[in-house]
């Protein structure tokens, strides 16, 4: 019962830090694609450091 | 006198989408066939067992009403949409929720009707007794169809302006009518049998709170909604 | 936010309008004053019909403003929605309906008698056929019923979508004499067209609309100069 | 007159990374904490330990629901096309962990109750408050117009979040039977703090999810009302 329980545990906290990981892999992925649109768009416009 | 305006409105509105859906017939016609279609349906895939329809038969009545609900309701702002006459209803002076209440009255009557028919045809088709306190059943039917109208008309008016209106309004209206299919048919089972839990009375208060929750809630929000 | 003048029935200043990503109306400027009908000129999607949807309280501008004899049509559409009268291209009437149901219905979402609506009816030409349903109605005669559900109205604006389009002789003439009416009890009318034709008469002034901005309004003098009578005004 | 309409858009701040280092860090912390202290409970051995992203992953589903009513309901009244931009970042991020919470209490419920799904009160009503998400997200990418999309799904949100409670009511009826859902009141206080710790750190996370997601969607819209300048502008 222990051993079942323990891979159960494991999978739960893998999970979860998998979908954390993949959104931010996600998040900085679009962010990039977003930043290079927008200066395809209007070079070196950008009003923030 | 502004409210006498406002109801005769709505009237004209309830009239007109009656008598318009009268003349065509085939918008009724079609949506009572689909229910009792997906009646059928349900009773060839739950049954032949008779005890195992007469405990479907709640359950199957509430689906087959929620399926082709969302058909009438697409249906009731698709002539409007297509003629050009949305524009022109918008144009009248006076406040917009009359649109919403005059589609809401016409859609309320068509459903109730499309309803009697699928639950007479559900009580024949799954062999259901008829309890001697059959008017509260009635009671859980009418505030069950008041809730599913109310949020029907009130997403069918964005839907039906969307571009993938079939897929919309179910995706938008069910996940939003579970507290009326869960306390509909809760109670209406509960008002079948001996109802010993005494717990139809609280499911019958619920759905009045749902009902009377999302009508205020839907006529604040159908005018930031029906505007272009 | 912008002085309307007493005699300012309609301004229109800075409007701008987008699509998602495309702007059909660039900061478009106009006004017609009272007793006065002004062109809307301007090939096919340079936003003739966004001008009018904005004023009629149909769309929300993106940009610019506009107001009806005061009232602006963003913050007091109510009031706007009193005073105009939109003709739009397609009729937006109830195929099922009959011609006589449909003014009904007109009349009753207005607060006006049906009597009123009958006799409409007959200034239009359509009594022979009140109680025929609209969907075998021809394109000229579904718009001779949208043209008497706009009189029903008594719009101090007209707001007139290519009004021409599929009239007759007759048609046009009616049409006219419509317009007139409003001009001569002080009302106004901004009139989207092709071409100028049919109009010519009524028209103080054109401006034309290109790729969502006016163009140089034609010369006040020139239209100016060719006093036209108002012709069939009973 | 001005010829292309001023871009009222501008450029938004770019979020920070140390706040993504602090966020995630904290997750360690709490999580390695939790375990470390949290005492076996019988029989389930350890299985409480999934309680420590499985209920905080619940709670921020929740918040996120409320941060989406709350900007959808100043949307409509502002009108501000940067509350719609936080709506719906918070809606995306609600709806990964609202997702994150279903997969969680289904990785439990196995060895607990020897199924992968049970009708739990709970589990059910977070089943039901993602299709609302799911609803809310298809709205938003059915609907072209950004003004119409903005003010449909605000009005839709709030909608949503209206029937959050009454879903969460009828489907704790529906299934009286089953156990009280856990909440820390229910818990014995050794675990408390360790929920608590791990709620403070996925909100955190979540905080940075939706700053983050919000940033892109601002990025997002700048860039369209520029080219629309650009393509306005036709100099």
């Amino acid at each position: 019962m222990i051993e079942s329980n323990q891979t159960f545990i494991i999978a739960a906290y893998a999970v979860t830090w998998g979908a954390m990981l993949a959104y931010l892999v996600y998040l900085l992925r679009r962010g990039r694609r977003a930043r290079a649109e927008y200066e395809r768009m209007a070079p070196g416009d950008r009003n923030t450091a | 006198m502004a409210w006498r305006d406002d109801w005769r409105r709505v009237r004209a509105i309830a009239r007109k989408d009656l008598t318009t859906e009268l003349r065509a017939k085939v918008g009724f016609n079609s949506v009572v066939a689909l229910g009792v279609t997906i009646l059928i349906l349900l009773g060839l895939a739950l049954g032949p067992d008779a005890q195992a329809l007469r405990n479907a038969a709640v359950g199957a009545v509430w689906l087959a009403t929620l399926f082709s609900g969302v058909l009438a309701f697409n249906r009731s702002f698709q002539v409007e949409i297509e003629t050009g006459a949305l524009e022109q209803l918008l144009q009248y002076p006076g406040p917009r929720w009359t649109i919403f209440a005059g589609k809401l009255l016409g859609n309320l009557l068509f459903v109730t009707l499309m309803v009697a028919i699928v639950v007479a045809a559900g009580i024949v088709l799954f062999g259901v007794r008829i309890p001697a306190g059959w008017p509260a059943l009635l009671g859980v039917l009418a505030l069950g169809i008041v809730g599913l109208v109310l949020l029907g008309t009130f997403y069918a008016s964005m839907a039906s302006r969307s571009r993938a209106r079939e897929v919309l309004l179910p995706l938008l209206l069910f996940p939003m009518l579970v507290p009326v299919l869960l306390a509909a048919t809760t109670a209406s089972k509960a008002l079948l049998g001996a109802d010993l839990m005494h717990e139809a009375g609280a499911w019958i208060r619920l759905l009045a709170v749902y009902d009377v929750v999302f009508f205020i809630a839907t006529f604040i929000a159908f005018e930031h909604v029906i505007e272009a | 936010m912008f002085n309307a003048q007493p005699d300012r029935a309609l301004d229109v200043s800075g409007l701008g309008k987008r699509f998602g990503a495309r702007w059909v109306l660039r900061g478009v400027s106009l006004d017609v004053r009272r007793g006065e009908a002004v062109g809307l000129l301007g090939p096919n999607g340079s936003g003739k019909s966004t001008v009018l949807r904005i004023v009629a309280t149909l769309l929300r501008p993106n940009a610019g403003a506009a107001a009806v004899n005061g009232f602006d049509v963003v913050r007091e559409a109510g009031g706007v929605r009193g005073q105009v009268g939109y003709l739009a291209h397609s009729p937006g009437l109830y195929d099922d309906l009959t011609a006589r149901e449909n003014l009904w219905f007109a009349a009753d979402m207005l607060g006006s008698p049906h009597a009123a609506a009958e006799a409409t009816l007959e200034r239009v030409g359509l009594a022979h056929v009140a109680g025929d349903r609209v969907r075998g109605f021809s394109a000229g005669m579904q718009r001779r019923l949208a043209l008497a559900r706009l009189i029903l109205r008594n719009p101090r604006v007209l707001l007139l979508d290519e009004p021409y389009s599929n009239l007759d002789a007759d048609g046009v003439a009616l049409m006219n004499s419509v317009i007139a009416g409003i001009l001569r009890s002080g009302g106004a009318a901004l009139v989207a067209l092709h071409e100028l034709a049919p109009a010519r008469a009524m028209l103080k002034r054109t401006c034309t609309l290109v790729a969502g901005r006016i163009e140089a309004p034609s010369p006040e003098r020139a239209s100016r100069d060719q006093p036209v009578p108002i012709p069939g005004t009973d | 007159m001005p010829a292309t309409p001023p871009s009222p858009h501008s450029y938004p701040p770019r979020t920070s990374v140390w706040f993504a280092f602090v966020s995630f860090g904290a997750v360690i912390a709490a999580q390695t904490h939790a375990i470390l202290t949290s005492p076996a409970e019988g029989d389930m051995g350890h299985l409480q330990k999934i309680m420590y992203v499985h209920v905080p992953a619940a709670w921020m589903t929740f918040l996120a629901f409320f941060v989406v009513l709350v900007f959808s309901a100043r949307y409509l009244w502002k009108r501000n096309e940067n509350d719609d931009l936080l709506a719906a970042s918070a809606a995306e991020v609600g709806a990964l962990f609202n997702g994150l919470t279903l997969m969680l209490g289904m990785i439990w419920g196995r060895p607990a109750w020897g199924v992968w799904w049970v009708w739990d009160a709970r589990l059910t009503s977070t089943l039901v408050l993602f299709l609302i998400f799911v609803g809310y997200l298809a709205l938003r990418a059915f609907v072209d117009d950004a003004e119409q999309k903005a003010r449909w799904s605000a009005a839709v949100g709030a909608i949503g979040a209206i029937n959050v409670p009454i879903v969460y009511m009828s489907v704790t009826w529906w299934r009286t039977l089953h156990q009280p859902p856990s909440s820390p009141a229910t818990l014995d206080p050794a675990y408390t703090m360790g929920l608590r710790l791990n709620a403070i750190a996925l909100l955190l996370v979540m905080i940075h999810f939706i700053r983050k997601r919000y940033e892109i969607a601002r990025v997002e819209r700048a860039a369209e009302h520029v080219a629309e300048a650009a393509a306005m502008g036709g100099r």
